[in-house]
């Protein structure tokens, strides 16, 4: 008797506990509502087949507990409630996955409009890449990258030039306009995650992934790496702040471009040449050895 | 164990000229799927014809000098079967392939 | 091999007749060896080996940028002056497939109790498979000398020293430890342990002709496999 | 007789509509008469398996070849390995729960036990106990065998195995320690710097990998043949106990799955060791770009769970089919919809070849597999929730005794059916999004293949533990046991998963300093707490084994009044051999219970029609 009782209640406070529970998503701050409205369904029908099952299970062991001569059913299958279990079952599962599969849809097909955005990840940061006034970004190569082109644009890339570079874990993004976010890792791997964005993709080096949302909320939010790549795994956090139309382009206006950062290199180079006669200043600090 | 296999033993066994007739067979399609090097065949035509070749070749080992051809039905399906899952591999495997060569095409080489 | 009379009942044949194995007790595969029976399921999972082998060959080759080279150069060989195209590559397949050959009589043989004939087969089979391997040795010395090296090759894309070196390797350590068996096995022959039923060294199981079988299951195995490697990578 | 038989014999159980094979009567064509072909039963097609007999202690005890002593073996060192991975858990649970109270766990170290508990538990562990230790001594006494069908490949089987052990807790005795890669071992990361036991770690872990394929090939080999090869006369495949339809199929399973892992292994070592490149990219670390190039990190993924979504299946299948016997002896009652039940056991089975890339829905492969792979995930789902229901339905018009094995039945049709439904959340492309590598994934999986699994070893243990030492454990001992293990292990799993809604993602060493994180402080606190008792309770079954070794009630040979043929052997515990001078014959399926017009409550699968004519045994 008491098994059964302790059973409910371990039910009972499941329930409980999802409803009252203290600990449940952060607000959603992009479009993707619609992956919340998918676990809410998920949660209705699965929640209401565990309870189910288990109140079922619960009812067998009040009602039919051992007791020496009871009588028992001998009956093998029943086709017909098989049948039928199999059906509803089929049944609920079909209408789990086709929001499910509606909403990659989405996920999959980038809205034209949107803005690319590369992220460039390695152990352990972040920073971004914007395209300029052509509204593309140049084309990129590992094995390109070094002090004079943290990003590794490749210079012969006529989209590269006014690409602007963004060399921060911080980013801004355009509050109502679509980001495609394109991931790239020059190390291994990562994942650009914001759990208020709801949306994540590996970064993969030797490929470029991508995903795409909308911000629609003002505010600021916590970026995380969501695929284990070392050590510095769970320290290797970002930013991402979600800004009106104006804020977003005064703070884009202030941004340097890689042409920018070739002249001011260039410009650099030329003074220390000078400089160089008078002190051995060592201006290779390589960005990639901070950690 | 033992009586089993003296039966087997006991049972017929094949005529030896099927065995020089695939023997025999099989050179000749490596033969032709060597020729289809030597004569620099390209595009479909090389492929399918290697693909033709290879899976007659593969069939004839497997039906003949490795007796499935004679062996009970329960035997050969539980040896064909699981190969679905191997091709479902290779036609995703294809597909992986493909876009990851496209994104490496497009993001590193071609750009726009 | 051919259907086994079971005391009993009749067997049916085709599908009807599987159906008719898979329902009925004590065996599933009727007349069939423990041991064969074994080697089968063996060389299923021994297919899923290669086959992933293979997969990871072509994704890998599929999505790389760099030029493939082109096998059919890179492996000429050349005879009296003149580099012929995959020539090394088509003795090797000529010396499995006669090995196979060989190995399909003494399996035969076997069966019919011949023991001086099986004898003699396995052991031409075993020297074929040791031509082979001697081959294969060849060919490697050869392209290592020409600078192919499982990180790097000169002819262009990387990986194609890479998955050369560990699929033939790995192909090759199939063949080597198919002959020493085949070695073994007629060693076993000769003595006549199938004959009359001798323990064996280890398993302590009476030997049976049956054992040939299914080592020459094995062996046209690796020749199958073969088979597919000269497709995949020697022609493609 | 004959010719009857043949015509309408055995044969036509598989093509009609009924179960007949659970009755010979179907055998003799029907007909309730009693006549004297009732219960003829096919003659040998084999003779008897030549076995051979240990001749020293060596023999008899180390270098076994006997299947119950091998499984007995496979066993201890599971369990032994578990052990490990236990107090690595707890190690990890201490630091998320309480972090800097243990000042010594490093992050290189909380990484390096993250690694080695995920691979323990799932491979040596759960793989190796099932199908190694249950399989090795339940397969041949269930199916009416005297032995594996290749004694000698068994025992050098588990010495692979054993090995395989050995290699890996080497692993945490070589510099720079096991590795730390996660237990998936993911490629780039796992070889380069940046990782704990990247030189090493990680060429033992995979060395040890390795090891244990080949090992289990030996195993797996030996279970199959002796499963289809072996059986008793009367012993159709469709009257198995569920036990070795689940162990058979995960076996199958296991073939056909591991070759992945050992082709990822391989290659994995050549990138290592030669430096070729085949999952490495062009790498830039530290400023210099490191000597590979081309590779993808991806196919490695694609090969690891293409063997990974198997392996989930190869620990629940085995499982499935213990509980449903277990449910069926305990409840008194014939399982419900037993043909159902070893379909969706093989359906399952083949359909987890399809589903593996479930896993990598934001790994950046082809976005298109999303839709296939969600579509083959989500049709899982249904003969899995078929499974539970036949469960629940079996326990319906039951005679349910309510003792310590069915408790631990029913903690896991609570566990399973908590872990399934999460599941499906996780299946669903989309849905898995925001869901993914957060500890949402991380409480789904130990739920089901964890805590799930874990009820079913220990229910079995209770079980058959009668047979394996010829004692009863204690009843009241084992109720505390299930009791603070189930609550307790319900109360880190359960919460776990709001953990992951909040977005906090797993594999963080820390994780406390982000704003919408603070809250799970005390949910943190809660969980370790219950994680530390849970460990801690699995002493009361050490306590209760030893003190039934010692003063333990004697067990009479069949104690649960169970019908398969396990409890019908010579002597208990079975001796090598099994059966004696005769092997059983078997008339009907093992879940004969509470046939109406029989005398007791149960049929012994050897039972002849003749014996209990007067029954109503089903025919329909």
């Amino acid at each position: 008797m008491h098994v059964g009782i302790i059973f409910f209640l371990i039910i009972l406070g499941s329930v409980l506990f999802h409803i009252f529970t203290p600990w449940y998503w952060t607000d959603i701050a992009s479009n993707w509502q619609g992956m919340d409205d998918t676990i809410t369904l998920t949660f209705w029908i699965g929640g209401g087949v565990f309870v189910a099952v288990c109140l079922f299970m619960i009812y067998c062991l009040f009602r039919y507990s051992y007791k020496e001569g009871r009588k028992v059913e001998y009956k093998p299958e029943d086709k017909k409630l098989e049948k039928i279990l199999t059906w509803a079952t089929t049944l609920g599962i079909a209408a789990l996955l086709a929001p499910g599969l509606i909403i990659w849809n989405q996920y999959v097909n980038v809205p034209k409009n949107a803005l690319e955005v590369d992220v460039m990840a390695w152990q352990w940061g972040w920073q971004y890449r914007l395209p300029g006034e052509d509204g593309k970004l140049g084309t990129t190569k590992v094995t390109n990258i070094n002090d004079e082109n943290p990003f590794g644009i490749n210079i012969d890339d006529p989209y590269g030039r006014d690409d602007i570079l963004v060399q921060s874990d911080y980013i801004n993004l355009e509050n109502n306009k679509p980001v495609k976010i394109l991931l790239r890792s020059i190390d291994v791997l990562h994942n650009w995650y914001v759990p208020q964005f709801r949306s994540k993709m590996d970064a993969v080096p030797g490929i470029v992934t991508f995903y795409w949302f909308e911000p629609n909320k003002i505010g600021e939010y916590e970026v995380l790496c969501a695929e284990y790549c070392g050590v510095g795994h769970y320290a290797m956090r970002g930013g991402v702040e979600v800004q009106s139309t104006e804020d977003y382009s005064k703070w884009l206006s202030e941004q340097e471009t890689f042409q920018d950062l070739i002249a001011k290199k260039e410009k650099l180079e030329f003074e220390s040449k000078k400089l160089a006669k008078n002190s051995n200043l060592n201006l290779n600090r390589n960005i990639y050895t901070e950690e | 164990m033992e009586d089993s296999n003296k039966k087997e033993q006991s049972g017929s066994t094949h005529k030896i000229g099927i065995y020089l007739w695939i023997w025999g067979l099989l050179f000749v399609l490596s033969f032709f799927s060597y020729l289809v090097d030597w004569y620099q065949f390209q595009g479909m035509l090389r492929w399918s014809l290697i693909l033709f070749f290879m899976f007659l070749k593969a069939g004839l080992i497997m039906a003949f000098f490795m007796h499935l051809y004679w062996e009970r039905y329960a035997l050969v399906n539980v040896l064909l079967w699981p190969m679905t899952a191997i091709v479902c591999f290779i036609c995703l495997m294809i597909a992986e392939g493909k876009y990851t060569l496209f994104s490496r095409l497009f993001y590193f080489f071609v750009g726009g | 091999m051919s259907d086994p009379k079971i005391e009993g009942f009749e067997l049916e044949k085709g599908f009807k007749g599987m159906a008719q194995d898979t329902g009925s007790d004590q065996t599933m595969f009727k007349g069939v060896h423990w041991g064969k029976a074994m080697m089968w399921i063996f060389l299923l999972s021994d297919t899923f080996v290669f086959s992933c082998f293979l997969i990871a060959y072509m994704k890998g080759r599929a999505s790389t940028p760099e030029e493939w080279p082109n096998p059919s150069e890179v492996f000429a060989l050349d005879a009296f002056g003149v580099p012929v195209p995959l020539l090394l590559i088509a003795l090797m397949t000529f010396v499995l497939i006669t090995s196979s050959g060989t190995m399909a009589l003494a399996v035969k043989y076997g069966y019919e109790r011949n023991r001086k004939m099986c004898g003699y087969l396995i052991l031409a089979t075993a020297l074929g498979g040791l031509t082979f391997v001697g081959m294969q040795a060849y060919e490697w010395s050869k392209l290592i000398h020409e600078g192919v090296r499982p990180w790097e090759n000169p002819f262009g894309a990387a990986q194609f020293g890479s998955f050369f070196f560990m699929i033939t390797g790995f192909h090759g350590t199939h063949v080597s430890i198919g002959v020493i068996f085949l070695f073994i096995y007629c060693y076993k022959v000769f003595a006549g342990h199938y004959d009359e039923g001798k323990r064996g060294w280890f398993t302590k199981m009476k030997g049976d002709y049956v054992e040939v079988e299914i080592l020459g299951l094995y062996w046209h195995f690796v020749d199958l496999v073969w088979v597919f490697i000269f497709a995949f990578f020697y022609l493609w | 007789m004959s010719d009857e038989y043949e015509n309408k014999s055995g044969y036509q159980a598989q093509s009609s509509e009924t179960i007949h094979a659970q009755s010979s009567e179907a055998i003799t064509g029907g007909g309730s008469g009693i006549t004297p072909d009732m219960d003829y039963v096919r003659p040998a097609e084999l003779p008897e398996q030549d076995l051979y007999h240990p001749h020293s202690f060596i023999e008899k005890w180390v270098f076994c070849q006997d299947a119950k002593v091998i499984g007995v073996q496979y066993f201890l060192t599971a369990v032994f390995t578990g052990v490990v991975g236990l107090i690595l858990s707890w190690l990890m649970r201490l630091q998320l729960g309480f972090p800097g109270l243990a000042g010594f766990i490093t992050a290189e170290h909380y990484y390096q036990f993250v690694t080695m508990h995920g691979m323990i538990m799932v491979v040596y562990f759960l793989t190796a106990l099932f199908l190694g230790g249950f399989g090795n001594y339940l397969i041949p006494l269930m199916v009416g065998a005297r032995d594996m069908v290749f004694p000698y490949v068994n025992m050098l089987s588990f010495w692979m195995f054993f090995v395989a052990v050995v290699v890996l807790m080497a692993s945490f005795f070589v510099p720079g320690g096991p590795t730390g890669a996660g237990w998936t071992l993911y490629p780039p990361q796992t070889i380069l710097e940046g990782t704990p036991g990247h030189g090493w770690g990680i060429l033992l872990m995979l060395i040890s990998l390795s090891l244990f394929v080949i090992g289990f090939t030996m195993g797996g080999l030996n279970y199959m043949i002796t499963i289809l090869q072996a059986r008793t006369r009367g012993m159709t495949l469709m009257r198995m106990p569920l036990t070795v339809w689940g162990i058979f199929t995960a076996t199958v399973l296991a073939m056909l799955a591991f070759p992945a892992l050992l082709v990822s292994s391989i290659m994995m070592t050549l990138d290592k060791l030669l430096g070729t490149s085949f999952f490495m990219p062009t790498i830039l670390k530290a400023g210099e770009v490191l000597e590979y190039g081309g590779g993808s990190p991806i196919l490695f993924q694609h090969l690891f769970w293409f063997f990974g979504h198997p392996e989930v299946y190869i620990v629940a299948l085995p499982a499935f089919g213990i509980v449903s016997d277990l449910i069926s002896v305990h409840a008194r009652k014939n399982i419900f919809g037993y043909r159902m039940m070893v379909w969706a056991i093989v359906g399952i089975g083949a359909l987890s070849f399809f589903v593996w890339a479930h896993h990598m829905y934001v790994s950046g492969m082809n976005p298109w597999f999303g839709f296939f792979f969600a579509s083959t995930t989500l049709i899982i789902a249904v003969p899995t929730a078929m499974k539970v229901y036949n469960w629940i339905l079996t326990l319906w018009r039951g005679n349910i005794r309510i003792n310590t094995v069915m408790l631990w039945c029913l903690g896991f049709i609570v566990t399973f059916v908590n872990g399934g439904i999460t599941g499906i959340f996780l299946g669903n492309v989309s849905v898995d999004v925001p869901l993914s590598d957060t500890y949402f994934v991380v409480a789904h999986f130990h739920m089901v293949m964890g805590i799930a699994p874990l009820m079913v070893i220990m229910g079995a243990i209770y079980h058959w533990f009668p047979l394996v030492a010829g004692k009863m454990l204690d009843e009241k001992l084992g109720k505390w046991h299930f009791w603070i293990t189930f609550l307790g292990a319900y109360s880190i799993y359960f919460p776990m998963h709001y953990l992951g809604f909040i977005g906090v993602p797993r594999r963080y060493y820390e994780m406390y300093d982000s704003p919408y994180m603070t809250s799970g402080v005390g949910l943190n606190e809660f969980i370790s707490t219950a994680a530390f008792i849970v460990g801690a309770a699995q002493l009361f079954l050490v306590f209760n084994i030893i003190k039934t070794m010692k003063t333990g009630k004697k067990a009479e040979q069949n104690p649960w009044k169970a019908n398969s043929l396990e409890w019908y052997t010579s002597t208990v515990p079975p001796e090598h051999g099994n059966f004696g001078d005769r092997l059983p014959v078997v008339h009907r399926w093992p879940y004969d219970y509470n046939v109406p017009g029989a005398e007791q409550d149960y049929l012994p699968q050897t039972a002849a029609p003749s014996e209990v004519a007067h029954t109503e045994v089903e025919k329909t």
